[in-house]
């Protein structure tokens, strides 16, 4: 089945998410889309699946033009869509999952669930998926939930099917199950759209890369006929940014040390956990997200209690203080979600950007509050980290993700704690800001800092750390020197006596 | 017509028979007097105080409150429309201004009369009286009753209970299910006197089959073979009087009316009414002869009853 | 005492009080389930007391008296749904609104149609007799609670297990639960999430105006103004508990329901009328906590 | 700050003509159902509201009018702090009751017992708030189901007592007696509008600039506007909760008093709950989405609209009901515009979150 877009534009009130962009997706072919965030990738395919409505463009299928507004219109004519967040129930088992939307109904509407699941077993079995379609979603791991997206999309028997990064979420061993199924789909003559922002994934399975940027489709051609560093310059519209330099440093004293710390999780006790980290180094825990990291961050912080062990922070010890306490003697946090817990998206930058000083004497008279001051410090904070926001007095909500995760990255940095515990500061947001931030964080470590990095980006972790931890099932699945990571390495152990989360390919 | 009068009552009328005889009280005394008649509803205390005021201001000759809860108005208020009269039912005020007016009824005297029917009719030797609201006036209707039943039948005991709840005065479905209640709990007879919840009551009755007495106008038609007599009371009559008396100029008028004045009475009192009436209480003569003689002797005075409203 | 308490009256009361909170819950299970943060049952039940009392009178069938309360309670649900899933107004404002809205729309109408203010009752009223089960009726105590009660009691003792089926099996169920948990994934299945929410707005005003039909053309045959007197409060927070689970709510809705039938027994022990009052709040505060500590421990 | 008053003037005039013309057209219906002549009604609206014999209605409008205001900025204070706190019924009648019983019981010089009697009720009002702050904080019921099951205990508490031990008894009512004469607010000279109202004026400067200007109000907001933000910042949640609680019930309680002293003189009971002032309240914090200075005049314009009904029906008829009616067709037509996010600020939904 061919896709040719044509001229596609689509506004989003002032701004023009995509630009009058052309496309066409052949059938048997990986079609890899890459640009930076906000380029309108998504939005571009949310147009093609009618969650967005173009101002101007024609869709055609196989050399008609069709138009839909739901999506409806485009899995009746065969497109199916994996979204950049996984679009599933968690409290409905996979079958429910599956059959949503597109139900086979019997008698007075009631679904016939036998009937789905014959259907579904033909199509999971001619790509050697296997999956328990009566477990409930919930309990999944990342990589059976992207299986479950898959068998969603078959299920519908689309024949272009589009993937919304993926694998942003996935372990290097889940990344290559999937790319097998894929691949085992193009074999079958279906047409695969891949949004990723790795250029590595791109040179591995592409046929053909589209580069997008500011809405506008910069370039596109079969992945062959081009580089690695060809599309990186189309990315970032201009030259890369040169390799950091890593200053070696000797690692200061201890500023924390956690002692088989437990805190409660979901459904079981994460820890015991001990580790210690010194002044000037970086350490990085690695591992698949919900492996307990959240809940070690947050029984760090403070905002989740401990049921047991010692936190000991530059000498005190703070398990059983609040969270006040906790950043008071020594601690900044860069949270990994800055739309709910990063930022208060109704208050102004400015009301933003002191929340959670201690100085409070530097932006209040007595209980009033000092609104000059607050503003300068704003002000500040926007010049030096490049913020790019209407002013002071702007809402945090008109910011983009980026500029947003500036925002919370320097209001925490300029408190210049001791410690500084980054989640994946860096999610989601484009190569431009993922530079500025390392740098930022490597800056703090020279200074001598101690920065613990949580995150799920492998080559995040790899980039950064002077020493990288991996966690398993709410352990510490093991300790790696910098000198002696490697992805396979890391990637094993983020695995390791793992039941297998996506099937073997036959 | 030049001439204003206005009734303000205290609670919403709906179907509650005395605040409804309130508004025929005032039309048939606006028509006596020739005076253009309004009613004022009001619903809560603060809406009492603005239709008062309302009143005044819109020039109203006579206001006519009915009930209890208007006495802190008409004493601030009075004094300060010296021009307007006041008549006060049910209640009156101690040191009146001029222009206050009361009528007052001795309801206790027919509650009595009621108890003393059912202390002789009973069967299981226990019967109920559900009040609206566990409030002194209230006591009138209940503790009336209850005297009445230990006069004719001292090991007869009386079940007391009060509806309560959100809308103690028009709250139907917790009257009825404080009726039922009652009677599983053993008693036959129930005397409700719960305005608003009276059809609740009566509901009861008619699916439990028990019988009840029940206040204010003749219900009997609409529940046959399951009221017994009720106690009446002439809050019409009693307005056109107090007002023909405030009209011709009289100060401070005070009526007090119980059995001896008509002002209170009963369904077995009167021998022409009784007739088709439909009560029950017209298959059992003797009762009717021992009402009669009990009232007779309430009427002379031989028989002193304390008002409940005021006992300990 | 306790036999006073538990005497067979007590049986045939507690169905009447559990029907409504009951009948009115499962249409917050609806919403619940789908994503509707509805608790203006209050009004829609008070709306649908109304319109029971109108149709039976006009017509002078019960039936049709229910159903003008589900078509009531419908139209509610309705501007329910224009306010917050198509205006996007806030679904606590919203409710807070219809609450109001129906309570003064309700004495409007008693004054506009009937002339009186407060209360109406006329014999012209068609209430529904109740049904008695034969052979059921005979067994002791059981006989009271389950035979001698209105339709509607029966009706909603059906809906129980059928809501559940209805939620498991049945294609709007399963794009209602969809719609509750994660409505974007079924946006980006085709289905709209708002329309799969208007209809559970729809089934919600349907139900809680059964609820209030119960309340005022098979308990009693008259119109109160306020009659629905908190019951739909009460109906929310075990919606809120049972989370919209159509088989623990029922357990909630029967507790409540004895809790409060429990209250008119217990005054007959001369404990003051204020504090029997009190009761269903206080139960229902305490199984809150009771509730919420449970879950804590499970949790851990 | 005001960014719901900037989309009030900004653009969009259209569809507030266009709101204005919805809530037009349904009040015309319910007016012809009720057959009402047109013109008596509205200039009996109009004078109900702001006219009678020198001005007395309009007076009437300024004393519901301190109540409301008071009830508004009591809730608008829990709102801002993401609060969902419904309980203002419950910390009124808490302040109205104990506001009476004190001042009854307490001897002393008139002044000395009204200032007390005050200063009881609004702890009273805060204390009762603190309930159902405690209630969601530690013992896990949300404060929007623990805040408005507590309205009923309290006000058969206050029941019980004006019917029992507290009862006036020769006054046949539920009633407290009369609190001595010489605590009663005075009147304002030549009227009967008692200086109740300066005192809620005092209160909504105070919560103006507690709003705007203070630490603590900067901080509550911030928890209102995202809970797991404060929480993340270091901010004492729970500490703020309950302080600014303990703030909105101790204002409720100051307006239960000031209906004590200003307008009926004791504690009847339902005197506080019958009228919807705490529901009222809310409704005009809604109307405004809750910024500060405008609560006031919002909480005018709905007593404006109480008393215009009741002229309305004095004159044309019209039950006075329809003022519930038009009240809550305002806010279904302006406030579903105006405030959105109440429910993502009570912590009921996790919010979509959105690609960032
Ligand atoms: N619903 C929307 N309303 C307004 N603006 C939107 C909306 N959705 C997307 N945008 C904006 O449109 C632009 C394109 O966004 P899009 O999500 O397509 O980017 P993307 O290339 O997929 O980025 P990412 O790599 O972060 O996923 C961005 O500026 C984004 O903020
Ligand atoms: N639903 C929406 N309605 C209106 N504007 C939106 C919406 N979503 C996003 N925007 C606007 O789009 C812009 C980008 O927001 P978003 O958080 O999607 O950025 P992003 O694509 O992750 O950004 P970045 O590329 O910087 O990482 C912002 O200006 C934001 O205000
Ligand atoms: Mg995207
Ligand atoms: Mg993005």
């Amino acid at each position: 089945m061919h896709v040719a877009l044509s001229g596609i534009t689509v506004r989003f009130g002032a701004l023009t998410a995509v630009d009058d962009v052309s496309l066409a997706i052949t059938p048997g072919e990986i079609h890899a889309i890459v640009g930076e965030n906000g380029a309108g990738k998504s939005t571009l395919m949310n147009a093609l699946f009618g969650l967005v409505e173009p101002a101007a463009g024609a869709i055609s299928i196989d050399g008609t033009v069709r138009r839909w507004t739901s999506p409806r219109g485009a899995i009746a004519a065969g497109l199916g869509m994996v979204h950049q967040h996984f679009m599933l129930q968690e409290e409905m088992t996979v079958l429910e999952n599956i059959v949503l939307c597109s139900e086979p109904v019997g008698r007075f509407g009631f679904v016939d669930f036998a009937a789905a699941h014959r259907r579904l077993k033909e199509s999971a079995d001619s790509h050697g998926i296997v999956i328990g379609l009566d477990r409930v979603v919930g309990d999944l791991s990342v990589g059976e939930r992207q299986v479950v997206e898959i068998l969603k999309v078959l299920y519908c028997e689309a024949e272009v099917l589009i993937l919304d990064e993926p694998t942003s979420v996935l372990t290097p061993q889940e990344k290559d199950r999937l790319f097998a199924i894929l691949k085992s789909f193009r074999a079958a003559g279906k047409a695969i759209v891949l949004i990723t922002h790795k250029l590595d994934e791109v040179m591995e399975i592409a046929d053909r890369v589209s580069v997008m940027r500011g809405g506008r489709l910069i370039a596109s051609g079969r992945r062959a006929e081009t580089s690695k560093e060809e599309i990186a310059r189309g990315i970032i519209g201009g030259e890369l940014p040169a390799a950091r330099q890593r200053r070696p440093r000797a690692p200061g004293e201890v500023v924390l040390s956690v002692d088989k710390l437990v805190a409660a999780g979901r459904g079981m006790a994460v820890g015991p956990i001990t580790l210690s980290m010194r002044a000037g180094e970086i350490v990085g825990i690695a591992g698949v997200s919900g492996n307990g990291q959240a809940e070690l961050v947050q029984a760090l912080t403070g905002l989740r209690p401990s049921i047991s062990g010692a936190i000991t922070l530059c000498g005190v010890r703070i398990e059983a203080l609040d969270v006040e306490r906790r950043r008071q003697a020594g601690m900044s946090y860069i949270p990994e979600d800055r739309q709910r817990v990063g930022l208060a998206l109704g208050a102004t930058v400015a009301e933003n950007a002191n929340a959670g000083r201690d100085d409070r004497a530097a932006f209040s008279r007595g209980p009033f509050l000092n609104r000059a001051a607050m503003t300068r410090f704003a002000r500040s904070l926007i010049e030096r980290y490049r913020i790019r926001v209407g002013g002071a007095s702007a809402r945090a909500s008109t910011m983009s993700g980026g500029n947003k995760q500036k925002l919370v990255v320097g209001r925490e940095l300029a408190r210049a704690t001791p410690l500084v515990i980054a989640e994946n500061p860096t999610w989601g947001v484009d190569i431009g800001a993922i530079d500025f931030i390392h740098g930022e964080l490597m800056r703090m470590r020279d200074e001598g800092h101690a920065v613990l990095l949580v995150s799920t980006e492998l080559d995040e972790i790899l980039a950064l750390s002077d020493r990288i931890l991996v966690m398993y099932a709410g352990r510490l699945a093991g300790e790696v020197a910098r000198d002696e990571a490697s992805r396979e390495r890391i990637g094993e152990m983020m695995t390791s006596r793992a039941v297998d989360a996506l099937p073997e390919v036959a | 017509a030049d001439k204003l009068f206005v009734y303000v009552s205290p609670d919403a009328i709906g179907v509650n028979a005395f605040l409804q005889m309130g508004k025929t009280g005032i039309e048939a005394a606006g028509k006596e007097y020739g005076a253009d008649v309004k009613t004022y509803e009001s619903k809560t205390a603060a809406e009492r105080l603005d239709n008062v005021n309302a009143a005044i201001n819109e020039g109203a000759n006579v206001v006519v409150l009915l009930g209890f809860e208007f006495n802190d108005i008409v004493k601030e208020v009075a004094p300060t429309a010296p021009d307007t009269q006041f008549l006060i039912v049910d209640q009156c005020i101690d040191e009146r201004p001029d222009n206050v007016h009361c009528a007052v009824f001795r309801e206790y005297e027919a509650s009595y009369l009621m108890g003393v029917a059912a202390g002789m009719l009973t069967e299981s030797k226990k019967v109920g009286v559900v009040g609206a609201l566990d409030i002194p006036f209230l006591h009138r209707y209940t503790d009336g009753y209850a005297q009445g039943v230990k006069s004719v039948a001292p090991d007869v005991s009386v079940d007391i209970r009060w509806v309560g709840g959100e809308n103690p005065f028009a709250d139907p479905v917790r009257a009825k299910e404080q009726a039922v209640a009652m009677h599983a709990a053993g008693s036959d007879l129930i005397f409700t006197a719960t305005s608003g919840g009276d059809y609740g009551v009566f509901e009861a009755a008619k699916e439990n089959n028990f019988k009840v007495f029940s206040v204010d106008v003749n219900h009997c038609p609409e529940l046959p073979g399951h009221i017994i007599d009720m106690t009446l009371k002439r809050v019409d009559t009693a307005m056109v009087e107090a007002v023909g008396a405030i009209e011709k100029g009289e100060k401070k008028t005070m009526v007090s009316l119980g059995l001896k004045e008509g002002g209170m009475g009963a369904m077995a009192l009167d021998d022409a009414a009784l007739a088709t009436s439909q009560c029950e209480i017209a298959k059992h003569p003797e009762v009717v002869e021992k009402v009669r003689s009990v009232a007779k002797s309430i009427e002379d005075g031989s028989l002193k009853l304390e008002d409940p409203m005021f006992a300990k | 005492m306790l036999e006073l308490l538990f005497d067979s009256s007590f049986a045939a009361s507690v169905p009447r009080f559990v029907t409504p909170i009951l009948l009115a819950a499962l249409g917050g299970a609806l919403c619940e389930r789908a994503g509707v943060f509805n608790i203006a049952l209050e009004g829609f039940m008070l709306t649908g007391a109304f319109a029971a009392v109108l149709g039976a009178y006009f017509s002078g069938s019960p039936y049709l008296g229910a159903l003008a309360a589900m078509l009531a309670g419908i139209a509610m649900g309705l501007v329910f749904a224009e306010f917050n899933l198509r205006r996007g107004g806030d679904p606590i404002v919203v409710s807070i609104a219809v609450n109001i809205l129906a309570a003064g729309l309700t004495a409007f109408l008693l004054r506009a149609i009937f002339h009186v203010t407060g209360a109406f009752n006329d014999p012209a009223i068609a209430g529904f007799e109740p049904v008695h089960i034969p052979l059921v009726a005979s067994i002791p105590y059981v006989g009271r609670l389950l035979s001698g009660q209105s339709i509607l009691f029966y009706v909603a003792i059906i809906a129980v297990p059928a809501l559940h089926v209805f939620f498991a099996r049945h294609r709007l169920g399963l794009r209602m639960r969809a719609a509750g948990e994660n409505p974007a994934a079924l946006e980006a299945g085709g289905v709209s999430p708002s329309r799969v929410q208007l209809w559970a707005l729809i089934g919600c005003g349907a139900f809680c105006g059964l609820a209030g039909a119960q309340l005022s053309i098979a308990n009693v045959n008259l119109f109160v103004e306020n009659m629905s007197a908190g019951r739909g409060w009460i109906a929310v927070v075990a919606v809120l508990l049972s989370r919209g689970r159509p088989l623990p709510l029922f357990l909630i809705a029967v507790v409540f329901g004895m809790v409060d039938s429990l209250s008119f027994r217990v005054q007959g022990f001369g404990l003051p009328q204020q504090f029997t009052d009190m009761m269903p709040y206080l139960a229902t505060l305490v199984v809150l906590v009771g509730l919420s500590w449970w879950r804590r421990r499970q949790s851990v | 700050m005001n960014s719901g008053l900037k989309g009030l003037l900004r653009g969009e005039l259209t569809s507030w003509v266009g709101a204005a013309a919805s809530i037009a057209v349904v009040l015309f219906v319910l007016m012809v159902l009720a057959g009402a002549p047109f013109g008596e009604a509205l200039s009996g609206f109009v004078d109900g509201a702001f006219g009678g014999r020198r001005f007395s209605y309009l007076l009437t409008t300024l004393s519901r009018t301190a109540l409301i205001v008071g009830m508004a900025i009591s809730v608008m204070l829990s709102f801002r702090a993401g609060l969902f706190n419904i309980g203002g019924e419950g910390q009124l009648v808490a302040g109205g009751l104990v506001a009476a019983l004190v001042a009854i019981m307490l001897p002393g010089p008139p002044l000395v017992v009204l200032f007390l009697s005050i200063f009881a009720a609004m702890a009273a009002g805060a204390l009762w708030a603190l309930l159902s702050g405690v209630l969601q904080l530690y013992l896990g019921v949300p404060l929007l189901v623990g805040s408005l099951l507590l309205n009923y205990p309290i006000r058969y508490i206050g029941s019980y007592l004006v019917a029992h031990p507290f009862r006036d008894v020769q006054s046949g009512m539920v009633q407290s007696h009369l609190v001595p004469q010489a605590t009663w607010l005075p009147y304002f000279p030549g009227t009967r509008l008692d200086i109740g109202i300066l005192f809620i004026a005092v209160a909504s400067v105070f919560a103006i600039i507690y709003s705007h200007t203070t630490v603590h109000g900067y901080h509550a907001r911030l928890n209102g506007l995202s809970p797991d933000f404060a929480r993340a910042v270091g901010l004492p949640v729970n500490k703020l909760a309950l302080q600014t609680l303990a703030m909105s019930g101790a204002i409720a309680g100051l307006v239960g008093a000031i209906a004590v002293f200003g307008i009926h003189h004791r504690y009847i009971d339902g005197m506080l709950v019958q009228p919807l002032y705490a529901w009222t309240g809310i409704i005009a914090v809604l109307l405004v989405g809750m910024i500060p200075w405008l609560v006031p005049l919002s909480g005018f314009f709905f007593a404006a609209i109480q008393t215009g009904a009741a002229g309305m029906e004095r004159t044309a008829d019209v039950p006075k009901e329809i003022a519930l009616v038009m009240q809550a067709v305002i806010i279904l037509f302006v406030a579903s515009r105006v405030s959105g996010a109440l429910l993502a600020s009570s912590g009921r939904k996790a919010s979509g979150g959105g690609d960032a």
